[in-house]
């Protein structure tokens, strides 16, 4: 374990500039955090965690694939590819991190999505445990710690000091380009640290919230519950919990004409609009109910049917902080679940 | 490539009744103006959507300018009393939002204004060239 | 002397408000006229010889003087020329245009009494001094 | 001057349920904390005393809510309607989005709607109750109970209300208000007496931040188009990303276009937007626009009022006009 | 995918003069659906189409782009060229190469890069283009003729001659109008009534017209060839049916102090009347307002004397319903009112009179049987004075007058000067004019014998202020040829009143939705090429109601509007622009935007059944476009937000293609 003063930070944030892009949460305009490229004079957030998720670094709202140009009656296809630089990014919380694990599941099994694997090849992450969660978390159902969040590195930060622990070779090989202003240290900070959050877990409103009614096999005893109808019947249908959302992974395919020439992006889908997975004949789910029975459904049981029973929600709470009604899987979960969940 | 002098793509749609054949009397008589101007032919002023001058910019075009029947001359009536409402707003919003006002024109040009029409043309090719290549509302995908 | 002829000619059609260009020449003014027989210059040819330029008969005659200001033209005029406005407009030309001081803030005092309202005199004082 | 209390309109519902002159309830419910409040039906007394809340968080405008609540029974349903979604409701009717005839509608006051994200601001983090009053008090995790004067955490709707008074009801509860004299135009003034650079920088920052997911466009109670056309892949504009500046741009020109003359103001696209962007700053500018150009205008006033982009004047000003006012 | 054809026409030297049409014709052989590029000196010549048609049939073309002059010239003939060649003629698109482009610029290397992107664009369009199929609707062999007068006449005449059924509504008891009142017509001075009341019989004897006399119209709905409009026939409480017009009833009835409006008052009618002797029908009408019977119950004398028993006190008003393919608007004019005309004395002096009261004066049927006899003290005037313009050509005082010339009035008050120094050698008559306006065959010549032949004196000045004292009229005014004021007096003063349009027209044409101006005369859809019809289809405009006209002008007008009507009627189907307004349902949602947009009234509203998810029904109110009416302007496309209205032949679609293809 190694250590550096707060008031180095920027020292630090310098060095690992100098080997990568570095990305940091930083405070916005109008109480939005977001990553934002480290320079000179920027500084880092003290929010407990970015508006959106750190998915975009893997997985971005749009991405470019690749160009289609026609010369007469020729086509040329021209590769756009721009996943090609290392990066740092620093100051992922816990429930992010985990995200990356449920996103990699899906873009990494064959066949591999190149464009995602690229990107997390590329970057490293500098995760960042948690000191003062926030009501609307509830890692803590899915079995997330945020006092020991995983990532190539684990950062911890006291008032004074900023511990930095290697997870992975690529955070060994990036820690050990840091030596030169770091220290090594013991570890009864951090342990004190991770007690003390421990506590504060035992406090949170939904400390009690379990996953135990849902996961593999559950199908059927969910699929037709009376109790959609009644969850998703204010639904605007809008995208806004899937975008802030760190593992909603769908995505569409489209081609943008440029009147030169075809550039085929993707970009993130939303299972609550109406044209998701739209097809020829038609969609497949008709209603709103549909749709966002889907999207729970896939978050609490096919998701776990497809993945040894691991569930792609991480907790993180940015849906129950932005949906505009205020709808949200714990109130799904909790009228699903039944009385014990309550 | 070379470096050309700046040429700016100016997309004016013209009413069919009024502002076309205004466009056409000023062929007939040999009236220049700049070849960057292309005409759309539209059945009245009222049928251009706002969205139409946004796909425009999007595309590439630095101007675009609407022309229409002078007022109490809609071949429709009313078609232009609602095009000047519906670009009135469109066009202060456009400013609200920082784009250059001057990207914009309506004019009204009738069946017998082709002197106008040319005189227009000049002048909106002249200040659009004054501003510029169109920053503010394009589509860096369309760019060539 | 053309031109400043042309400059009194605008500056009357400017102080009075009327376009003659708007008359249409059919004397309803004239027919109107209580004063028309007082009258060398009839307000159908006043506003005729301003439209022309031709104000110089104008500017001499004694027919600035004699327009009651009754309004009945302005009132009657099918087209609004208003006649009487331009009537005025050339009797303050003259009246300026001789630089003469009708009245002088001296003779104010004098002309004080219980029963003239001050307003009086001040607009005369307005229009008749330089 | 008594208030308006939760009791107050449980017992309102439950007086109309029982005469049977309507069959079930739009309102507010519970959530897990104090503010997440949801639009929810009730059809019984029970379950309204159990979860129905009214106060500093019922935001949500249930006008729009009635399209869809108004055709799922022959039976009337009964709506709690604050001032400003009064305004929503009679544009909707405008419009012909729902039958009267099938509502009830029951005007209720409001002292303004309270945003968690500026209490947030003062208390940071780990909010566990909220207790309404011109006093808000605000338990949280680390740092026990606080109180935060209601003025200073009111929702930036609310600060610059602009009626009190409701347009529309069938019963109103509690005293009538009236229509205030806001500052709404204010920031919109500030904006345009900026140059053309600083509007643009300012916009370019705000709206680059977008993430299209359409969330101002499903809550706006003016937005009820069958299908959007930026969400109809015949359409020829539809887009689904913001998949960069000039398509945010584009999207959101389009929309306060589509709304001009008939957005109420309510300030919902703000409220909802995850972002924050502040968008009612675009439909305030055409409300500002139309005022000053073609007369005042409030959408929703009055139902069959014919909006400013539906009609014209022989003597309306040029669009030459319209962008070269604002020059000082 | 299109098969598109492009075709450049060189026109000569004209566009080949500065666009290199061979280096067009290449460049867009490489665009989208382009299956032939090529180039021909003349394309609009005989062998320029038939290389098209040719081409069409080698090449299975699908689409055709012609780059040539203006589709203002030429669009037509090459839509005509596309049908013959067996393709749709709306399939065609001209790239305006000349007009817009060769004509203008005089660099080869410009004009040839611009053309490339006209034909560019056209193509981009075309590529989207759908067949596209005029729409029909039938028409109802029936035309509504709204007025009775000699315009009224004329028009129902000249259409039921041509073979079809036409109904007159008349609000007045009896058709006739104002020609009716009328005692000579200049300039050959013919009696009114001679040669206007056998056409009022013929009229009535028509077999194919109806007479809705003391009717009105209530509503009209529909379109060009299917109006359904609606009738209120008033109650008149005689059996019209039954009634002989024998007029005894006319002759008994007691109240006798009812103010004769045929003769403007002048004299006294009773409460029930026959306006005249020639009314047509002749039938008789009891006023309402003055009938003791009605107003009180007591009195009954008509229906006593009756002996055909025609009189019927219970009658009610009947709403007939008939359709229509054609409706005439022929409403007419009437004098303005004199009583705001201070200056003129009208309303102080029973002798100053009105043009239209001097008529009755003179008229044998008039309230003096045909001698010339002053109202207050029926004593023959002997010095008459004529004022002209009084109200016409008045700009400042809105309120009072009209700004427009009333163009009838020059030619009557020489009329009535000329008639009166004829019958009345001794009387002497002063016109005061401002101008004297005499533009029709015969009519300078008419004036001119007023003042040779009839000693008339004509003096050029107006007429200020008329006052009355003793019996005489001090009548003032200026003679601006002998520059005096002059002082008449006189024994007779007549103002030639302003006219206006009647004041039924406004409401009418709001039930039509015909345009009107300012003046609320009805607008016709060209000034000068469609002059008696109105901008809305299958409306049409004859007489005073369109603009001041004398009576051969009305005549004219009317058989013109009856031709056009003909034309319309003869037609067994209407066929439309196809280039309309379409609503696609599925996206409506019916919030009226469009409705409320559209000048012509095309767009209307029903609650439909769709199939909604889950096999579930929805009924939903959506707009649909009526074709027949839509005349393709596009505004209902910009008011609707959700792009459910679109425009045929002009689709958002291709309209972003061709921005598309301009900016590329």
């Amino acid at each position: 374990m190694r250590k550096i003063s707060l008031s180095n930070l920027d020292k630090l944030f310098a060095l690992i500039s100098e080997k990568a892009k570095l990305y940091l949460p930083v405070d916005g305009k109008n109480g939005i955090a977001s990553f934002k490229l480290w320079e000179e004079g920027v500084q880092m957030s003290q929010a407990l965690n970015t508006t959106r998720s750190a998915k975009d670094f893997f997985f971005p709202q749009t991405e470019n694939l690749m160009e289609f140009k026609t010369e007469g009656k020729n086509i040329e296809i021209i590769d756009t590819r721009t996943e090609k630089e290392d990066f740092v990014i620093f100051g992922v919380r816990a429930c992010d991190v985990k995200s990356f694990e449920i996103l990699d599941r899906v873009f990494l099994s064959e066949p591999v999505d190149s464009y995602y694997a690229s990107r997390r090849e590329k970057g490293v992450i500098i995760s960042l445990a948690c000191g003062r969660p926030a009501e609307t978390c509830f890692c803590k159902t899915f079995g997330i710690d945020p006092a020991s969040p995983e990532g190539d590195i684990t950062a911890w930060k006291t008032a004074t000091d900023l511990y930095l622990k290697a997870n992975t070779e690529k955070g060994e090989k990036l820690l050990a380009s840091l030596d030169g202003i770091t220290e090594a240290c013991g570890e009864e900070a951090v342990e004190e640290q991770k007690k003390e959050i421990s506590a504060i877990m035992d406090k949170l409103p939904l400390k009690d919230l379990t996953t135990d009614k849902f996961g593999v096999g559950k199908t059927k005893e969910y699929f037709n519950s009376p109790a959609w109808d009644e969850l998703s019947s204010h639904c605007l249908g809008c995208g806004t919990c899937t975008f802030v959302c760190p593992t909603c992974q769908c995505y569409d395919v489209k081609d943008f004409n440029t009147g030169n020439g075809v550039k085929r992006f993707r970009c993130w889908d939303s299972c609550m609009y109406s044209d998701f997975t739209l097809m020829a004949h038609g969609n497949s789910r008709l209603s709103q109910k549909e749709r966002f029975r889907q999207r729970f459904m896939h978050k609490l049981v096919y998701y776990p049917d497809n993945n040894n029973g691991m569930f792609s929600c991480v907790g993180c709470g940015r849906c129950l902080a932005k949906c505009p009604i205020s709808m949200n899987i714990v109130k799904v979960m909790k009228t699903l679940g039944g009385k014990e969940n309550d | 490539m070379q470096v050309n002098e700046y040429k700016p793509k100016i997309v004016a749609f013209c009413c069919n009744w009024c502002s076309y054949a205004g466009a056409d009397l000023a062929g007939s008589n040999r009236l220049a103006y700049p070849a960057e101007v292309k005409v759309i032919r539209v059945p009245c002023s009222c049928r251009v959507n706002p969205m139409f001058i946004l796909r425009a910019f999007q595309r590439g075009a630095d101007g675009v300018i609407i022309c229409g029947c002078h007022p109490g001359d809609c071949h429709y009536t009313s078609g232009n009393y609602y095009t000047r409402r519906r670009m009135a707003l469109l066009f202060s919003m456009l400013d609200y939002l920082g784009i250059e006002k001057e990207r914009t024109r309506v004019e009204w040009v009738s069946a017998a204004e082709g002197a106008k029409f040319a005189a227009t043309m000049n002048d909106f090719v002249q200040t659009v060239t004054a501003l510029g290549e169109n920053k503010r509302l394009e589509d860096l995908r369309c760019k060539k | 002397m053309e031109n400043s002829k042309q400059n009194l000619c605008n500056e009357i059609v400017r102080r009075s408000g009327v376009n003659p260009r708007k008359c249409m020449k059919c004397g309803k003014c004239s027919g109107t006229c209580p004063a028309y027989d007082e009258m060398e210059y009839h307000p159908h040819q006043f506003v005729y010889m301003v439209e022309t330029g031709d104000i110089e008969p104008l500017l001499n005659s004694k027919s600035i003087y004699r327009c009651l200001t009754c309004f009945a033209c302005v009132d009657r005029c099918p087209r609004g020329v208003e006649p009487a406005k331009l009537v005025e407009a050339v009797r303050l030309a003259v009246v300026r245009e001789q630089g003469k001081n009708h009245l002088k803030a001296d003779d104010i005092p004098e002309l004080l009494d219980e029963e003239l309202p001050q307003q009086a005199i001040v607009s005369a004082l307005r229009k008749y001094s330089k | 001057m008594q208030k308006v209390t939760r009791e107050m309109l449980i017992e309102k519902a439950s007086a109309l349920l029982a005469e049977g002159k309507v069959d079930r309830v739009l309102g507010w419910k519970n959530g897990e904390f104090s503010y997440d409040v949801t639009p929810f039906v009730f059809t019984d007394v029970e379950s309204m005393k159990k979860d129905f809340v009214f106060g500093d968080f019922a935001f949500a405008n249930f006008s729009k809510y009635l399209i869809k609540e108004t055709k799922k029974s022959e039976n009337k349903v009964l709506v709690f309607l604050k001032p400003c979604d009064t305004y929503s409701f009679n544009q909707l009717l405008t419009e012909h989005r729902f039958n009267r005839e099938k509502v009830y509608a029951v005007g209720i006051p409001c002292d303004g709607m309270v945003d968690v994200s500026k209490i947030k601001e003062i208390v940071g983090d780990g909010i566990i109750s909220v207790e309404s009053g011109d006093l808000i008090k605000v338990e949280t995790l680390y740092d026990g109970v606080k109180e935060i004067a209601k003025k200073d955490v009111l929702a930036e709707r609310c600060v610059n209300c602009k009626s009190k008074k409701h347009v529309a009801y069938d019963e109103l509860m509690g005293e009538e208000g009236e229509i205030l004299d806001s500052n709404r135009f204010d920031e919109v003034a500030k904006l345009e007496a900026m140059t053309a650079d600083e509007r643009y920088a300012f916009w370019q920052n705000e709206l680059s931040r977008c993430i299209r997911c359409n969330a101002c466009r499903d809550v706006c109670p003016a937005c009820t188009c069958e299908k959007c056309v930026f969400g109809n892949p015949n359409s020829g504009v539809e887009n689904k990303a913001a998949s960069n500046s000039f398509e945010e741009k584009m999207f959101h020109i389009i929309r306060a276009f589509h709304v001009a003359g008939r957005c109420t103001d309510c300030g919902e696209c703000s409220r909802v937007c995850p972002q924050n962007i502040p968008l009612h700053l675009l439909n305030r500018k055409f409300i500002k626009d139309i005022n000053a150009f073609y007369g005042d205008y409030q959408a929703g006033e009055e139902v069959g009022s014919r909006a400013p982009l539906t009609n014209y004047t022989k003597e309306d000003l040029e669009p030459s006009e319209a962008v070269n006012k604002e020059e000082n | 995918m299109q098969r598109i054809g492009v075709f450049v026409c060189w026109c000569g030297s004209n566009i080949a003069g500065t666009v290199d049409v061979a280096k067009v014709a290449e460049a867009l052989k490489s665009e989208p659906g382009v299956v032939l590029s090529t180039n021909y000196q003349y394309m609009c010549s005989q062998a320029g189409q038939e290389m098209i048609k040719e081409a069409v049939k080698e090449h299975k073309l699908t689409g055709l782009v012609i780059c040539s002059c203006s589709p203002r010239m030429h669009e037509a003939t090459f839509r005509k060229t596309a049908a013959a060649a067996g393709i749709n003629p709306y399939m065609v698109e001209i790239a305006n190469i000349r007009e817009q482009c060769s004509w203008i610029h005089k660099d080869m290397e410009e004009g040839t890069e611009k053309a490339i992107v006209l034909g560019r664009t056209a193509i981009a369009k075309v590529n989207l283009n759908a067949p596209l199929t005029p729409g029909e609707s039938p028409v109802t062999k029936r035309a509504l003729v709204i007025g009775g007068g000699i315009a009224g006449i004329q028009t129902a005449l000249d259409i039921a001659d041509a073979g079809f059924y036409v109904d007159i509504v008349e609000k007045k008891p009896t058709i006739g109008g104002k020609m009716a009142q009328l005692d000579k017509t200049f300039p050959t001075l013919d009696c009114a009534a001679c040669i206007l009341t056998p056409k009022m019989v013929d009229v009535a004897q028509h077999e194919r017209i109806r007479i809705f006399s003391y009717s009105e119209v209530e509503s009209v709905k529909g379109f060009v060839g299917n109006f359904d409009v609606t009738i209120r026939k008033k109650a008149r409480y005689v059996k019209e049916d039954v009634c002989t017009g024998c007029g005894l009833c006319t002759e008994k009835c007691p109240q006798k102090k009812v103010p004769n409006e045929f003769n403007l008052g002048m004299d006294n009618r009773r409460a029930i009347y026959i306006p005249f002797a020639q009314a047509v029908p002749k039938v008789a009408t009891i006023d309402a307002d003055y009938c003791t019977m009605l107003k009180t119950g007591k009195c009954g004398v008509c229906s006593k004397v009756c002996t055909a028993k025609a009189i019927d006190y219970t009658q009610k008003d009947e709403f007939i319903e008939e359709k229509y393919g054609a409706i005439v608007a022929a409403t007419g004019f009437n004098p303005i009112s004199m009583d705001k005309f201070d200056e003129f004395a009208y309303s102080q002096s029973k002798d100053v009179i009105t043009s239209l009261e001097f008529e009755r004066l003179m008229n044998a049927a008039g309230p003096t049987a045909g001698k010339l006899l002053r109202p207050s003290d029926g004593v023959h005037p002997h010095k008459i004075v004529f004022v002209q313009c009084v109200g016409s050509r008045c700009a400042s005082c809105a309120e009072k007058g009209k700004e427009y010339c009333s163009k009838i009035c020059c030619m009557y008050t020489a009329k009535h000067a000329m008639l009166t120094r004829d019958k009345y050698p001794d009387t002497d008559v002063t016109v005061f004019y401002i101008d004297v306006r005499t533009p029709g065959k015969q009519f300078d010549e008419f004036y001119r014998r007023a003042v040779e032949e009839y000693g008339v004196h004509y003096i050029k000045g107006m007429v200020g202020k008329v006052s009355p004292e003793g019996n005489k009229l001090i009548v003032q005014g200026s003679d601006l040829i002998a520059n005096k004021q002059l002082k008449i007096e006189a024994d007779l003063v007549v103002l030639a009143a302003a006219i206006e349009p009647d004041k039924s027209a406004r409401p009418l044409a709001t039930m039509l939705t015909a345009s009107m101006d300012t003046n609320d005369f009805f607008t016709e859809a060209h000034p000068k090429l469609r002059p008696v019809e109105s901008p809305t289809a299958g409306i049409f405009l004859s007489g005073a109601c369109q603009g001041p006209k004398d009576i051969p002008e009305t005549v004219s007008q009317a058989g013109a509007a009856a031709a056009k009507v003909i034309g319309l009627l003869a037609k067994d189907k209407l066929t439309g622009n196809p280039c309309v307004a379409h609503s696609d349902e599925m996206m409506c949602n019916g919030c009226s935007s469009c409705e409320k947009v559209c000048p012509y009234g095309a767009i209307t509203y029903s609650d439909k059944e769709f199939r909604g998810p889950n096999r579930t029904t929805l009924i939903r109110r959506v707009a649909s476009v009526n074709e027949a009416i839509c005349q393709g302007c596009g505004c209902c496309t910009v008011a609707c937000p959700s792009g459910a209205m679109d425009l045929k032949g002009f689709a958002s679609k291709q309209i972003m293609a061709e921005v598309d293809a301009i900016c590329k």
